[in-house]
C-alpha cells in the first residue's frame, strides 16, 4: 500500500480516541454503503441483461406501457426499495450524530493541556498555555502532547482561514481571523503524526505541514523543561559570530531567540530551532545543508512565501548555519 | 483596421503585466550605485552625466505594493506613522514632503534615515523590502495606479470576539 | 399531412394585457431574484448585528426618523398611480395610463428625493464599518432599483403620451405596476430595518 | 378544448410564409440579430463545449502536475490561477450554460410551440455568458488569472491578500454568467408555464422540461446569492472599500461562506436536474415504455430543490458553528439521498419492465447510474459529520463530487448528446464510435476519481500543487493522471465522431428513435418556427399515439412571428401572442453593459458612464418601431 500514502498522515490510522470513533464510523458506513452499492449494480446488470419473460405478451411497441398487475407490482417494489433506504438512512444519521456528540464528549472531563496555534501564512504559531506565565512555551510547527493525556488545541489566525487537521488524531477545524475554534486531541501511543493546513490559504498552502510528536509523559516533561530555557549560548567563536550575523540582520525583525535581542514575532520562534525536525513548516528536514539553502534562497524552496532574501557575506553564511543548528 | 484591433489587444495584455507580475525572487537591483537621491554637491566629475533617477523596479506592481503593506506593519514602521496618518512620526498621505517624494527619495530616506527619529534602514533589510515599502508609501498617497492600490486593509483585531462550540473552553 | 382533427385559435385575441400574458410571469421571475437579493441583505445585516457590541457602532448617528417616513407614505401612496395606470392599461383608456402614470411619478419621485436629501445628512459612509457597508448597501441597492423603474416608468409615460399607446404599451404599463408594486412592498421591510433597526436591536454605548 | 375536423390546408403555402416570417437573414449583422431559439441554444451548447475543452486542459496540466511528487511543470501561482480557473470554468462556463443550452433548444420543442416567450432576452444572455467567459479567459492569459478557488474565501480573497485584479475579473464573470442564467431562467420558466401545447396539463410536460423548470426556480433563488457574495460582498470590499468581510470594523469573513454557499450548494442540482431530466428522455425512448412512477419522478426533483436551499451549512461544518443545527444539516444531506434513491429506482423499474434498446445513449445512462450511485453514497458520508471534518478539503470531496457532478451531469449529458444528435444536425451519431467513446469514458474516469477517496483518507488535502515523496501518494496520482489521459482519449474520440457522423451520418428523419415527446414530431433538424402546424396533446407521450388520434393547431397567423398562450394548469389555449423579430440591440446592450462593468473593476469611476450606457441600450430595445406590426 505505500504507494497510496502512509500511516502517519492518514484518517483510516486511527491514532487516538477521537480518530478511532470515527475510523469506526467511518468503516460502518463504508460496509453497509458498499452492499447497498453492489445490490444496485447487480439490479443494473439484471435489469440490462434480463430477457423481459414476463413481459413479453405485451405489446410494447403499441402499447407503451405494461399492465396493470406489472405496474402495481413495480410500485410496491419501489415503495418497499424507498422504505429500506429511509430506515438504512435513519440508523446511520443516529450513528453519526451519536459519533459526534461521543467525540465532543471525549477530553472534557479529565485534566488536560491547552495548546494555543495560529495559522499564519505559512506556518504555525505554537503555544503551551499555563497559568503560570513562566511556564508557557512558545515554538512552531510542532507540537509535542503527551500520551494519554487530552490536549485542547485552540486556534485562530493571524491572516486568511486556515484549517489544522492531523487526520491521526481527529478531524479538521478552521482558524478563521476574529474567532477561536477548539478540538480535542489524545494521541493512544507514541509516535509521530504528520498534519497539514486544510482550507486553501494563498500561494503556499501546498507547503504548510506540521508535525504532532506524542510522547510518554516523562519524556514529554523533559522536552517541556528543556522548551522553557533560554536559547544556548553560543558555545565556540564560529557560534558566537553566527550570532552577531543574526542579530545584524533582517533576521530579528521576524524571529525570536529567547535570551538575546531577537524579539520578531513576524515569523517562527527559534529558540530551540535546532530541536525541530523540520524547517519552513514541514518543507524539509532540519539539516545544515536544508538550512543553508533555505536561507540563502528562501524564493527557491517556497515561492512566495514572506521570509526575507537577506544577502549575507558568504563569509557569514556557515556560522549563522552552525548557530542556529546549535540552538538544541 | 486589423492593425489597430491587434494593437488594441496588445495593449490590452500589456496593461496587466506590469500590475500582475509577481517577482517573488528579487532581481538583482541596481540601487548600491547611487548613495542619495538628494544631491548634496552640484559638482559631477567627469563633467555633466545626464540626470539619472533611480526608478523603483517595483512600480505599478499590484503584488509589491501588498508586500510593502505587510511589510509596513511587520518592521513596525506603524508603530510612528500609523496607518499613514502620522503619530510619532509624520503622516506619509500628504501633499508636501520634507525630503522629496519621488521613489528615489523616499528610497533614500528609508535606507539613510533622517534626523528625529527615522532609524536607518540601509543594511538592515533588504533592498528590495525597501523599494516595496516605497511602492506602498506611495499607493497611499494614490501615486500608484489604483487598479494596483489596495483599497484597504483588514486590520484584524486582536481580541477575538467570538467563541466556539467545543465544551470545556472557557475563554 | 396534417393531423386529421384540429383546434382552431383565430378567434382567440391577439394579446392580453393581464396576468396570462408570459411578460407578466417573466417580470414576476424577476422580481423573485430581487427579492432573494433583498432578504439576504436582511439577514446580512442582523448577521452582522449580532457580531458588534455597540449598534449603531461608535460614532455613527441613529437615523433619521421623520423624512424617511413620510417617503415611505409617498411611496405606499404612489401605488395608486401604479393601480391606475394599470386598470386604465386593461381598458384601453390612453388617458387613464398618462394619468396614472403621471400620478405615480408625482408622488414616487419626491419620495426618492426625500430619501437622498435624509441620506445625504448621514455622518458615515460604506467605508465606516460594517454597519456603514450594510446599510448603504441596502439603500443604495433599492435606490438604484427605484432610480431604474422611475426611468422605465417616465419612458413608458413619454411612450404612451406621444408615441404610441398599442397593446405592447399597455402591456409594459400593466407589468410595469406589478414592478412598482414589488419594489415598494420590499421597501417596507428594508425600511424597518435600516430606519428602526438601531431602535429595535440596537445596543448603545 | 374541443378538436374539429381539419380544414384543407394548403401546407406549401404555409411554410413559405412561416419560412419568411421567421428567417434570419444572411451577414454579419444578422447574425448578431438571431434570437430564434435553435440558434442561440446551439450557440450556447458549442461555446459552453469550448469552454469544457479549456477547463479540460487546465485538468489535464494538475492532473500533469501532480503525476508525481515534487514536480516542477506547473509554478505555485500558475497552479492556483489554473485549478481556481477550471472550477469556475466548469461550474459557469461550462456546466450551468450548457444545461441551459439543451433547455433552450429542447424545451420550445418538447413544449410544441416556436420560440422562448422572451426571444430577445435569450439572446442578451447568450452574449452576456460570452462576453463573461472570455473576461476571465483575458484574465488567465495575461496573468490575471483568479488564484483563490472558485469559491474565493474572504479574507484571502480581500483587498489586502489578494492584490491586483484578478479576484475581480473572477468576481465580475459572476455577474455576466449569473446575468445570463438568470435571463434563460426567466424565459424558460414563462415558456413552460404558458406556451405549452394546448392540453399538455402540468402533469403531462415532459420530465427533461420538469428538470428545466425546477432548475429554472432554483437558479432565480439561488443566483442572487451569488451576486451577493461576489459583487456586493466581495467586489465592493475590493474596490471601495466596504468592511462586509473585515473583523476589525464589525464584518465576518464567515458571512461570506454563508451567502456563497446558499449558492453553491443548490448548484450542484442546478447542474444535475435538468441532466436527470435527459435520463428520463433517453430512459422512456429506449425501453419503449412510459417513465414509471411520473408523480414521483417529479415530486422528487422538487424536493431536491427545496431541500438542496437548506443544506448549505454542511460545506462549512470545519468552521466551527453552533452544535445544535448539525444534526438538521446532517439529517436534510440525507433527504437528498431519499429523493435521488427513488428516481434511480423509478428509472431501474422502467428499464426492469421496458424493452431496452441498447443504444450509445442508453451506455451513458448505464454509466451514469454506476457512478452517480457511487457518488450519491459517499455524499452520505459526507453528510455524517465526524466523518466530514476527516475528509472534508482532500481528495475524497474532490472524488465525490467528481462522481456526482461528472456522473451525474456529463454522462447524461454525453448521453444527450448521442440521443439528440439526430435532431440537432438531421445525422445520426455513430453508434459503434458512441459506445466506444463511453466504454472509454467510463474506464477513464473510475481510473482518474476512483484512487482519489483513498488519497484523500490518506491525508492528501485539496489545492496543493505538489507534494513531498515522503508522502508516497505518488503511485495512486500518477495512476489517475494516466486515467485523466485515457479521458483526453475519450474526448478526442467524441469530436471525431462529432465531425465525421455531421457530415457522413445516416439521415436521421424526424423521429429516429420512435420517440414519444414533441421535439420529434418535426423535421430533423427544426427549421426556425419549429412546427408547421402547432401540436396538441392528450397524453405524455403524444407520438405514441396512433396518426388518426393526432390534432393540431390552426388559425394561428404564419405572416408573422406569432405562438399560442395556455393557461398554467391545464394548458387550455387563451391567447396568440406575437414575439419579437430579430434585432441587434441585445446584443448592443450586451456591449454596453460590459463597458460599465468592465471598466468598473479596474477604475470604480467606470460605473457612472456604465450606466448610463446601460440606459441608452435599453431605450434602444424597448422603443417601439413603427415595422413591428402590432396585434
Amino acid at each position: 500500500m505505500s504507494a497510496w500514502g502512509t500511516p502517519y498522515q492518514s484518517a483510516v490510522n486511527a491514532a487516538g480516541p477521537q480518530s478511532g470513533r470515527i475510523e469506526t464510523l467511518f468503516w460502518v458506513f463504508t460496509i453497509l454503503l458498499a452492499i447497498i452499492f453492489v445490490i444496485v449494480i447487480v439490479v443494473l446488470l439484471l435489469t440490462l441483461t434480463r430477457r423481459h419473460r414476463g413481459i413479453q405478451q405485451e405489446p410494447l411497441e403499441q402499447t407503451h406501457i405494461p399492465s396493470g398487475a406489472t405496474e402495481h407490482r413495480l410500485t410496491r417494489t419501489v415503495a418497499a426499495a424507498t422504505i429500506v433506504t429511509v430506515v438504512v438512512l435513519l440508523g446511520l444519521l443516529v450513528a453519526s450524530v451519536g459519533t459526534g456528540k461521543a467525540i465532543s464528549g471525549l477530553g472534557t472531563a479529565r485534566n488536560g493541556l491547552a495548546v494555543e496555534v495560529i495559522g499564519n501564512q505559512w506556518w504555525w504559531y505554537v503555544r503551551y498555555l499555563n497559568d503560570d506565565a513562566s511556564r508557557i512555551v512558545t515554538t512552531a510547527n510542532e507540537i509535542h502532547i503527551p500520551v494519554g493525556r487530552p490536549v485542547m488545541i485552540r486556534g485562530t489566525s493571524h491572516d486568511v482561514i486556515h484549517s489544522f487537521w492531523v487526520p491521526n488524531l481527529n478531524g479538521k477545524i478552521d482558524f478563521i481571523p476574529s474567532r477561536v475554534n477548539a478540538q480535542w486531541i489524545e494521541a493512544d501511543y507514541p509516535g509521530r503524526f504528520r498534519g497539514q493546513c486544510a482550507e486553501f490559504c494563498g500561494i503556499q498552502h501546498a507547503h504548510m505541514a506540521l508535525w504532532v510528536v506524542a510522547e510518554p509523559p516523562d519524556r514529554f516533561e523533559a522536552w517541556m523543561n528543556h522548551q522553557l530555557e533560554p536559547a544556548a549560548a553560543p558555545s565556540d567563536a564560529d557560534s558566537q559570530q553566527g550570532q552577531q550575523v543574526f542579530l545584524n540582520h533582517a533576521c530579528i525583525f521576524c524571529h525570536t531567540i529567547a535570551g538575546t535581542a531577537a524579539l520578531g514575532s513576524a515569523g517562527p520562534d527559534l529558540t530551540h530551532f535546532a530541536s525541530r525536525s523540520t524547517i519552513a513548516a514541514g518543507t524539509l528536514p532540519n539539516t545544515k545543508g536544508n538550512l543553508a539553502g533555505w536561507i540563502a534562497d528562501p524564493q527557491n524552496i517556497k515561492p512566495g512565501n514572506h521570509m526575507a532574501t537577506v544577502a549575507l557575506d558568504s563569509a557569514d553564511v556557515q556560522p549563522l548555519i552552525d548557530y542556529l543548528e546549535s540552538l538544541k | 483596421m486589423r492593425r489597430l484591433a491587434a494593437l488594441t489587444v496588445c495593449l490590452i495584455a500589456l496593461s496587466a503585466c506590469q500590475r500582475e507580475k509577481r517577482d517573488t525572487r528579487p532581481a538583482p537591483i541596481r540601487t548600491a550605485v547611487f548613495g542619495s537621491a538628494a544631491r548634496e554637491s552640484p559638482l559631477e566629475p567627469g563633467g555633466q552625466l545626464p540626470n539619472y533617477q533611480p526608478s523603483n523596479p517595483y512600480d505599478k506592481s499590484a503584488y509589491a505594493i501588498s508586500e510593502g503593506q505587510r511589510l509596513f506593519d511587520w518592521y513596525n514602521c506603524s508603530g510612528c506613522h500609523a496607518h499613514g496618518g502620522g503619530g510619532m512620526g509624520p503622516p506619509l498621505i500628504k501633499q508636501q514632503w520634507i525630503y522629496g517624494g519621488d521613489p528615489a527619495n523616499l528610497f533614500d530616506t528609508i535606507v539613510k534615515g533622517r534626523p528625529n527619529g527615522m532609524p536607518t534602514w540601509g543594511g538592515r533589510i533588504p533592498d528590495y523590502q525597501i523599494w516595496q515599502l516605497v511602492a506602498f508609501i506611495r499607493s497611499m498617497n494614490n501615486e500608484e495606479p489604483q487598479s494596483a492600490t489596495p483599497v484597504r486593509s483588514d486590520n484584524i483585531q486582536t481580541q477575538p470576539t467570538i467563541r466556539n462550540r467545543v465544551k470545556g473552553v472557557t475563554k | 399531412m396534417t393531423p386529421p382533427r384540429s383546434i382552431d385559435v383565430a378567434d382567440l385575441p391577439p394579446f392580453a394585457v393581464s396576468s396570462e400574458a408570459p411578460l407578466w410571469w417573466g417580470q414576476l421571475f424577476l422580481t423573485f431574484v430581487e427579492a432573494t437579493m433583498f432578504a439576504i441583505l436582511i439577514a446580512m445585516y442582523f448577521y452582522i448585528r449580532l457580531s458588534m457590541d455597540v449598534w449603531p457602532p461608535p460614532g455613527i448617528q441613529m437615523p433619521p426618523e421623520v423624512l424617511p417616513a413620510i417617503a415611505l407614505v409617498l411611496l405606499i401612496a404612489s401605488c395608486y398611480g401604479s393601480y391606475r395606470a394599470s386598470e386604465a392599461a386593461k381598458r384601453d383608456d390612453r388617458w387613464g395610463m398618462i394619468e396614472g402614470l403621471a400620478l405615480n411619478l408625482g408622488l414616487a419621485i419626491p419620495a426618492v428625493v426625500l430619501r437622498a436629501f435624509s441620506w445625504h445628512d448621514w455622518n458615515f459612509k460604506w467605508t465606516s464599518t460594517a454597519y456603514g457597508s450594510v446599510t448603504w448597501g441596502i439603500l443604495f441597492l433599492h435606490t438604484l432599483d427605484l432610480g431604474a423603474d422611475l426611468a422605465f416608468t417616465l419612458v413608458l409615460l413619454i411612450i404612451v403620451a406621444l408615441v404610441r399607446s398599442g397593446p405592447r404599451q399597455r402591456l409594459g404599463v400593466h407589468v410595469d405596476s406589478i414592478v412598482w408594486y414589488f419594489l415598494v412592498a420590499i421597501w417596507i421591510p428594508l425600511y424597518v430595518t435600516v430606519y428602526w433597526g438601531p431602535h429595535l436591536v440596537g445596543a448603545p454605548q | 378544448m374541443t378538436a374539429a375536423t381539419t380544414p384543407s390546408i394548403d401546407l406549401d403555402r404555409e411554410r413559405a410564409s412561416l419560412e419568411r416570417a421567421w428567417a434570419n437573414g444572411r451577414g454579419l449583422l444578422a447574425w448578431l440579430s438571431v434570437t430564434t431559439h435553435q440558434a442561440i441554444g446551439m450557440r450556447y451548447i458549442v461555446t459552453a463545449f469550448l469552454f469544457l475543452l479549456a477547463g479540460g486542459v487546465e485538468a489535464l496540466l494538475m492532473r500533469l502536475q501532480l503525476a508525481r511528487p515534487d514536480n516542477t511543470l506547473l509554478t505555485a501561482d500558475k497552479y492556483n490561477q489554473i485549478f481556481t480557473v477550471h472550477g469556475s470554468t466548469m461550474m459557469f462556463l461550462f456546466a450551468v450554460p450548457m444545461m441551459e443550452g439543451m433547455g433552450v433548444y429542447l424545451v420550445p420543442l418538447m413544449l410544441g410551440t416556436r420560440n422562448v416567450a422572451f426571444p430577445r432576452l435569450n439572446a442578451f444572455g447568450y452574449w452576456m455568458y460570452v462576453i463573461g467567459g472570455l473576461f476571465l479567459y483575458w484574465g488567465l492569459f495575461t496573468n490575471t488569472g483568479p488564484d483563490v478557488g472558485w469559491f474565493a474565501y474572504t479574507p484571502l480573497s480581500g483587498p489586502q491578500f489578494s492584490p491586483g485584479k484578478r479576484v475581480d475579473v473572477w468576481a465580475q464573470m459572476i455577474t455576466f454568467t449569473e446575468i445570463s442564467a438568470m435571463c434563460v431562467a426567466a424565459e424558460l420558466a414563462a415558456t413552460i408555464l404558458k406556451m405549452r401545447a394546448p392540453g399538455m396539463s402540468l402533469n403531462r410536460i415532459p420530465l427533461f422540461c420538469w428538470g428545466m423548470l425546477v432548475q429554472s426556480f432554483m437558479v432565480l433563488f439561488a443566483m442572487p446569492a451569488v451576486m451577493v457574495a461576489s459583487n456586493i460582498f466581495l467586489l465592493t470590499d475590493r474596490t471601495i472599500g466596504t468592511h462586509f468581510s473585515n473583523p476589525a470594523e464589525g464584518g465576518d469573513p464567515l458571512l461570506y461562506q454563508h451567502v456563497f454557499w446558499f449558492f453553491g450548494h443548490p448548484e450542484v442540482y442546478i447542474i444535475f436536474i435538468p441532466a436527470l431530466g435527459m435520463v428520463s428522455a433517453i430512459v422512456d425512448t429506449n425501453t419503449r415504455r412510459a417513465i414509471f412512477g411520473y408523480p414521483a419522478m417529479v415530486l422528487s426533483l422538487v424536493a431536491t430543490a427545496f431541500i438542496g436551499f437548506g443544506l448549505w451549512v454542511h460545506h462549512m461544518f470545519a468552521t466551527g458553528l453552533p452544535q445544535i443545527g448539525e444534526a438538521y444539516f446532517t439529517a436534510a444531506s440525507m433527504m437528498i439521498a431519499i429523493a435521488s434513491g427513488v428516481q434511480i429506482f423509478c428509472w431501474l423499474a422502467t428499464m426492469w419492465t421496458g424493452r431496452i434498446r441498447w443504444t450509445a445513449a442508453m451506455h451513458f445512462v448505464a454509466g451514469f447510474v454506476f457512478i452517480f450511485v457511487l457518488g450519491g453514497l459517499t455524499g452520505v458520508m459526507l453528510a455524517a459529520i465526524p466523518l466530514d471534518l476527516q475528509v472534508h478539503d482532500t481528495f475524497f470531496v474532490v472524488a465525490h463530487f467528481h462522481y456526482v457532478l461528472i456522473g451525474g451531469a456529463l454522462f447524461p449529458l454525453f448521453g444527450g448528446f448521442h440521443h439528440w444528435f439526430g435532431k440537432f444536425t438531421g445525422r445520426l451519431i455513430d453508434e459503434r464510435l458512441g459506445k466506444l467513446t463511453f466504454w472509454v469514458l467510463f474506464i477513464g474516469f473510475n481510473l482518474t476519481f476512483f484512487p482519489m477517496h483513498i488519497l484523500g483518507l490518506r491525508g492528501m488535502t485539496r489545492r496543493i500543487y505538489t507534494y513531498p515523496s515522503e508522502m508516497q501518494w505518488g503511485g495512486a496520482n500518477a495512476l489517475a493522471t494516466a486515467g485523466a489521459l485515457v479521458i483526453l482519449l475519450g474526448g478526442i474520440l467524441f469530436l471525431v465522431n462529432v465531425f465525421t457522423s455531421r457530415r457522413n451520418g445516416e439521415m436521421a428523419g424526424p423521429n429516429p428513435w420512435d420517440s414519444g415527446t414533441l421535439e420529434w414530431a418535426t423535421a430533423s433538424p427544426p427549421q426556425n418556427f419549429n412546427f408547421l402546424l402547432l401540436p396538441a396533446v392528450t397524453g405524455r407521450y403524444p407520438l405514441w399515439t396512433s396518426f388518426k388520434e393526432r390534432i393540431a393547431v390552426t388559425g394561428l397567423r404564419n405572416d408573422r412571428r406569432e405562438v399560442l398562450v395556455t393557461t398554467l394548469m391545464d394548458a387550455e389555449p387563451h391567447h396568440r401572442y406575437v414575439l419579437p423579430r430579430s434585432s441587434i440591440w441585445p446584443f448592443v446592450t450586451a456591449v454596453l453593459i460590459t463597458i460599465g462593468l468592465i471598466g468598473s473593476v479596474f477604475q470604480f469611476q467606470w460605473y457612472y458612464p456604465g450606466i448610463a450606457l446601460a440606459t441608452i441600450g435599453f431605450l434602444g430595445w424597448f422603443w417601439p418601431r413603427a415595422q413591428e406590426a402590432e396585434p
